[in-house]
């Protein structure tokens, strides 16, 4: 087996220094019950690479890729292109192959990383401090929510209709379980007025923009009415590219901010591997979740960074731990990083107002298309169409025409009855004019 | 794995050096990086796209005014920062990286090429379900795997690392303890056990409740079943532990868990020292998690993305969270509403937006296609094998505080052999980073003083196994013989002496900030 | 650009060292590699493939008996022996590397991705014309790009470098002075030529005469024209030439080798001065070369593949070797038949199997599509700006033989400036590597003495410009004021001390080979 | 434009420093009359990385990838399964974006590659010594007939018309200048009598095996035949995976092999670039053209290795040097390098044994299509049929069912009448039974 280095002689070698007959001796703990032969397995035998490619080609040829067909899907994941040198450097193999930098001296590359990452984090949502990453964005606002409810020590979160349905019943998972959780109603293409719900139990509320619709909420009322009441304002945002042109969370009053990060340096994946951003007011440091890398100096005066904050942490905090994770997104926040460092001031901003362009250009054409509604005002990317019928079937049909045709919200919102016709429409620096015609012609066949 | 600093010295000692300083402060190949904050600037950039203006009017009155901040770098000056960078890690690939409980083996190339292909990295989550059933298969195909290596039923494959699936395990018995109409709080996790075992247990809002460890090692099964009642929601252990030992009387401690009522949790970041020849589903284990970034070689990437699926026993698999995978007569299909339930499932909820860490799951697949059951039994055999090797082979230099009996996949050593040389266990695992070695997991577990926890893996040759033990047969020798010369302030040939972490945690600097008075240009 | 190693001392001095030496020999992230041969052993191999029987029917007797000898190694073992190797090199994508004449330029990643396009890495030379249409039209392109920017008519794609590309253009020049019914055997090849030159003339039969060097670094034309005559074939001039100057006489030169009836092959391997702003049509050039290698950024991967295009003026465009690229109109077809010619067609034969380096032309069309005319004439500009950079920031402190006016792409310094130092040209390049900096070129041009030639390319940053200037700078003034410590026995702290070059010469170890009396095993 | 780094503000303080005014000032050594605008060339403007992809995406899918269906091309360039790891590996940018080894301090890991590409390649070839590599085995046999012609100071070259004749022709172009060509008769499927053809005027006999028809060689008696006469026995091998089954031409007594390196490690291309191997008896060292590398110990003691004997070269040797190359193909050696690491011995005999196994699998069910004959009774991995008719259509109305079939001779030999109807096919372990079956209906309705 290509991935085995000991031969039969060295298996007999090292039985012999460790003075055991034979490898079952090794395993003698084991109650001899639990031991099974390998044929107790209903599992193949092993497989040179030839084959195992063919197979997993096999498999992957049976679904659609993003970028091989013209595609508008979104409700956060975004098909962004990721320059050529991004996947190139994240697969050095001192980055790849190296685990939790725990021995800094060793180590400065990933920590130089993540010292990056937090800058970088911390600048784009416009807070004083970020983490070395969390999962996902879902599991970032949940972690943002008990935050919270840890910092205010009030039990209700208040979580906006606008809120990623994935995202509202991640925090509900766990948040319900030391406190309330309650979500303000779905009003696709408007805001709805969640300051009025906000009282003395509230922790905090948990507000999208742009929202799960594409629509851009305004976060500062929210702001202002959070802390009138002594609660917090959780930023969300699943699309991390809207930050080059929207203003920033931070800068519209937000307490903490939990944001996908994927759209920058990442690819599908078909929903995993992703980088939860986080970030907050550095007044909250201590309870935040997750890694933090800091700057220090090493014995001989020269700057170096480190994992520091650890007391907030599982492996030395165990039980008092300000959050249980561990392993977070290390990679992707290094795709992140060097995208976003390839990028710079003036490249996010041109590949932000191109997103928006493309968007804005899609949804005029789509909305010239008979019986086709644009409920969404303001957007970044994305958007939301009324059709005349459902949008559920209306996909599956774009689909069979070979055109991926975004997101119907009823996928999102099964039991909503206004969501039924509504399509959630992304389209980002990827989509050609020829795209466009694509979709805009299959839809009104569809619709026709 | 992750390294405790109980007793460890934070403060470095003072550096001597008395080579020649160089002017560029590079040397030879050792280049430094400084921060991208410090080298960009405006009126470049790395990517081109068209400078086109769009309109505020659907902007909703929130578009940005103020600059973001960050600084400008073309695409030679971005690759070669982050080579220089990486150059400054050391990786499995470059040597042995003996971490405890970390498991760091070969990561095969054909799993990152596989993870790459267009319909697996390029596939949006939500894509409809016809463009989706290849990779629905390839998640199916792997809960097989994992189910019949585990011989458990079912599995839930969304949780993205350990921890996360410590919490969907508990979350699961959370919800069974409450379809009993139970109020059970309690859980018992041993002192031995790994971070994430108390942090899961609390922020699942259960009360922690230690449980001592035995001379030898294990679990005191009679202490945890003493402490076993009608409060008592699940057990929470590590099984080989964290010991490096297989707990040997784990069957009758599930029995007496089953008979209190509760669950049987069981951290499977070990797994690896048994797949392919125990099914914990035989040892009575209800939950556990896999680290597709252990024990199924998904790259670690320096701290993460894991992926940690948990598998089932009957009486949890009801409560697995959404999505739920089904297979039906056109296809596979993923339940995400809780109104079109299969029959008798109760999911607890949902762990996270969409369907988990596919990226993890082509690897983790591509790994168990390649090594075969056959593969994937004969590599748990060869880490068992290298890990026993080491420990007979240092046992009579270093103390082995269990080193009577085998170990599993990992060697643990403790400080005792360094009683009285004045050299530390942290002195000690600094020196073998000047070796051209990744040191050990340190002072992990707890149960054990100044705790060296050596897990070699099955990718390490005899011959690399060989060198290894010289070094630390020459380290130990060294120390005895009272030669503390290159442990003071070890490591001296590493990118970076010894780092002030006192400082980093007391006046802690957490992002480059831009000077408060910017230099004049020179 | 290669070395040449006149007034090198080839033995090293004695190192000193007075760190305390490892165990293992390794040193923190310097880790050393034995060879694959002192590792490997049966009984383990990298790659799986069943192990079958075959019978000796149809193997004609010849079925191999003996052993090949190549050693057993795993993936995880190869991977890590060849990645602790590719440590110990330097790289552009790791630092500044001023070799003059090389043009060690960023290699774009885009590059590299769009050569492995299936389409283009996976397909086979010999597959049926309708099954490689794209690739044809891709060289197609590529020739409009290199004819465009040369203003030359034709191209020759097959030749795999540069000095093939000489070879080529002689071997068309040869066969232009036969059709004439001639016979011209001399090359005139200026004295400051690179080596490949006058190999090349020789290779082709022809017989080399040197033309010397003005003062002022050009070739001295009058010599030149001195030399032409009826037996003269071509000159060989670099241009701009290998000193980094513009040959400034070109036009006139030109003018009397064509009146001489000689015709002029341009050495192009530094084009990428002038791309996109000068076009060697106009300057009365025959043939050149372009090393896609150099000018157009195709990796130079250690020492190779490169490829080297020539372009052909109306004079010598119907001598191009086989195969021919023709566009008819149902496609493209290549030409590899001499009796389907296209009209005037007379190829002087083949370069080489199959019709060129096609990795490197996806490369290099990838880089011209990225820059586009305007960044192929920036890039170009942005050399020579930063040359004449280097040149003006050291001339006050380091000697150049030419500095009063400008060069282009590559600046010429002498060793005047360490006379009398006791540091030779080859302690300060040794002494750059210890500040982390590759070396310029040395002791080329042979026409200057000590001659250190830097060459910065378009890539580097100013503010990596200045730190550039500032090491030279420190090590000039320490040169300068008798501070030689530094210098001798340079480089320390690179993978190697100097190595002993007369001693690998004089007793040639050229491969491994085992043990003539194998060891015991231990 | 993303690959430069230089701002405008850079290039002004830049020419401020050098007291230029502007960029033309730099550019005054050219004569007024040679200098044009931009808009002088007829080119497109710069791009970014989203439409370069689409343009050169566009352009790859008008070829058929040997991948993408049943491929039985061969006659010089073979697919094999190249492992994952090589790709990864060489793409370490220490390994693509170094230059030639010229400062050995710190470009140990290239020089060491160097060492051990050497070794495997004399191992392999059964020869003393092999240089750091030629361009490709064509240019490697054209070498190596130069180095025949310098040694035995003779001026006579005898090709085999088993001799690639792309080879043939490479050959003629160069070693007509100084000395006289012949080729020998083309005997399909045969060996012809090379050996008769051996005079007191003869530098060499130049022969494949396996021959382009696919048919095993012996090369002992013409090795024989050439010393007896005093010339030199060039053995070319343009299928380097067949030397782990077949008898090496060092064992035959061969004293120049000339091999293409292609198969191992490296992928089509299209042609380019591939790696010439090339090995000699240690006696013919200092007439060996290109790059050796040699082992030595630095000022410590330690071993090290260096470029030697470069008084061979054209560096140094300049006119009178042994060749003129000077790039060669380093990134494709260490493709081959580790390729070959990775196989190793088993390996290497396993796959060729599998190679074997196909291709006699394939000859098999294709010489029972009826009208068409198998005319290679020894071959490696690639044999000749004769077809009923003439080859080139055939393989044309194949690609059109989707296969490649392989390579019609007369491709390669227009002119040569016996070649009209032979169809050259090689099988490799790429190859599936399912893919012979594809090919075996096809051409048995093609030929129908
Ligand atoms: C024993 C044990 N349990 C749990 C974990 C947590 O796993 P993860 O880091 O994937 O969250 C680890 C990993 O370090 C571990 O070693
Ligand atoms: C001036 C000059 N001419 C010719 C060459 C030869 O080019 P190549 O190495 O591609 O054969 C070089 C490359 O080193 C060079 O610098």
């Amino acid at each position: 087996m290509r991935y085995l280095p000991l031969t039969p002689d060295d298996r007999r070698a090292m039985l012999a220094k460790i003075g055991a007959p034979d490898i079952d001796a090794l395993f003698r703990d084991v109650p001899g019950e639990a031991v099974v032969p390998v044929s107790a397995f209903d599992l193949s035998e092993t497989k040179g690479e030839i084959e195992v490619e063919r197979i997993l080609s096999r498999l992957a040829s049976r679904n659609v890729a993003a970028g091989s067909v013209p595609s508008f899907c979104g409700a956060g994941a975004y098909k962004h292109h990721v320059p050529s040198a991004v996947d190139h450097l994240i697969q050095r193999s001192e980055f790849l192959t190296a685990y939790t930098p725990y021995q800094p001296e060793i180590a400065q590359g990933t920590l130089q990383v993540l010292f990056e990452f937090q800058t970088q984090v911390a600048l784009l949502t416009g807070m004083e401090v970020a983490n070395a990453s969390l999962y996902d964005g879902s599991t970032a606002t949940a972690e943002a929510v008990l935050m919270a409810q840890r910092l205010t020590r009030r039990p209700k979160a208040i979580l906006s209709g606008g809120l990623h349905p994935h995202y509202a019943e991640t925090v509900e998972t766990v948040a319900n379980l030391s406190g309330v959780v309650t979500r303000s109603p779905v009003t696709p293409g408007k805001a709805e007025d969640i300051a009025a719900l906000i009282d003395n139990d509230t922790a905090c509320v948990v507000v999208q923009s742009p929202d799960v619709f594409g629509l851009i909420r305004n976060l500062r009322p929210i702001a202002e009415a959070a802390h009138a009441k002594g609660a917090l304002l959780i930023a969300v945002v699943t699309e991390a590219m809207s930050l080059g042109l929207l203003e920033s969370p931070g800068e519209q009053g937000a307490d903490i901010v939990a944001c996908e990060g994927q759209s920058i340096g990442n690819g599908l994946n078909f929903g995993g591997p992703y980088v939860g951003l986080f970030a907050a007011r550095e007044k909250f440091l201590r309870q935040m979740p997750g890694r933090l890398c800091g700057e220090t100096v090493d014995a001989s005066g020269k700057r170096g960074f480190v994992l520091t904050l650890s007391t907030r942490e599982q492996h030395i905090r165990r039980e008092k731990a300000t959050s249980n994770i561990c392993t977070n997104s290390g990679l992707c926040a290094l795709a992140f990083t060097i995208h976003l460092s390839l990028l710079g001031e003036e490249g996010l901003a041109r590949v932000a107002r191109q997103n928006h362009d493309r968007a804005s250009t899609l949804a005029d054409r789509l909305a010239r298309v008979p019986g086709v509604e644009l409920i969404t005002p303001a957007f970044f990317n994305e958007f939301t169409l009324k059709l005349p019928k459902a949008a559920a079937p209306v996909v599956d049909a774009l689909a069979a025409k070979g055109i991926l045709g975004g997101v119907p919200a009823s996928r999102l919102l099964p039991h909503e009855p206004a969501a039924r016709d509504l399509l959630i429409v992304a389209a980002t620096e990827i989509n050609t004019d020829e795209d466009f015609a694509a979709f805009e012609a299959a839809l009104k066949e569809v619709l026709a | 794995m992750s390294m405790n600093n109980q007793g460890r010295p934070s403060q470095p000692g003072v550096a001597q050096d008395n080579d020649i300083p160089t002017i560029s402060g590079d040397r030879g190949l050792d280049l430094e990086a400084r921060l991208i904050f410090e080298i960009g600037r405006d009126g470049v950039t790395g990517v081109d796209f068209p400078d086109i203006a769009v309109s505020d009017a659907r902007l909703g009155g929130l578009r940005r005014k103020a600059k973001v901040g960050l600084p400008g770098l073309s695409e030679p000056e971005v690759i070669r920062h982050y080579v220089r960078l990486s150059r400054q890690n050391y990786a499995i690939d470059a040597g042995l990286y003996p971490l405890g409980s970390c498991t760091m083996k070969h990561n095969p190339r054909l799993n990152e090429k596989m993870a790459r292909l267009p319909g697996f990295g390029d596939l949006h989550p939500l894509a409809p379900r016809a463009a989706t059933q290849g990779a629905l298969a390839l998640i199916s195909d792997l809960m097989t795997w994992l189910t019949t290596l585990t011989g458990m039923p079912a599995v839930a494959m969304s949780p993205k690392a350990g921890a996360h699936g410590e919490l969907c395990g508990l979350l699961a018995i959370r919800a069974a303890v409450e379809a009993r109409g139970e109020k059970r709080l309690r859980i018992l996790v041993p002192e031995s056990a790994h971070g994430t075992n108390p942090a899961t247990a609390a922020f699942a809002g259960f009360i922690v409740d230690e449980v001592p460890a035995k001379p030898n090692g294990r679990v005191d099964a009679a202490a945890l079943k003493a402490k076993l009642g009608p409060d008592v929601a699940a057990i929470m252990l590590t099984n080989p532990n964290t010991c490096g030992l297989f707990e040997d009387e784990i069957i009758g401690i599930a029995k007496a868990v089953h008979e209190a009522g509760a669950y049987f949790y069981c951290d499977g970041a070990n797994f690896n020292a048994i797949a392919g020849r125990v099914r914990p589903g035989d040892l009575g284990i209800d939950a556990m998690h896999i680290n597709l970034h252990k024990t199924f070689s998904t790259p670690h990437g320096g701290g993460g993305p894991g992926a940690g699926p948990v598998v089932l026993s009957e009486r949890l698999a009801a409560y697995a969270p959404l999505p739920l995978l089904v297979a039906d007569t056109d296809g596979f299909r993923l339940v995400e509403d809780r109104e079109q339930l299969p029959d008798g499932a109760k999911p607890f909820g949902r762990m996270c937006a969409f369907h988990g860490q596919m990226g993890m799951f082509v690897r983790a697949l591509s790994y168990m296609l390649s090594h075969g059951r056959d593969g994937v039994r004969q590599a748990s055999e060869d880490a068992v094998l290298s890990a026993n090797y080491i420990l007979a082979s240092l046992k009579d230099i270093m103390s082995a505080p269990f080193g009577d009996g085998p170990c599993m996949h990992e060697a643990l050593f403790d400080d005792t052999f360094l009683e009285g040389t004045g050299v530390t266990t942290l002195d000690f695992a600094k020196a073998m980073i000047d070796e051209g070695y990744h040191p050990m997991t340190m002072y992990f577990p707890l149960v054990v003083h100044g705790a060296m926890l050596i897990e070699p893996t099955e990718s390490e040759s005899k011959e690399s196994l060989d060198r290894f033990i010289a070094v630390l047969r020459g380290l130990a020798e060294e120390a005895k013989a009272g030669k503390r010369q290159r442990f003071e302030g070890a490591p001296r040939y590493a990118p970076r002496r010894r780092l002030d972490e006192t400082a980093a945690a007391r006046k802690p600097v957490l992002r480059w900030k831009p000077d408060p008075l910017p230099q004049a240009a020179e």
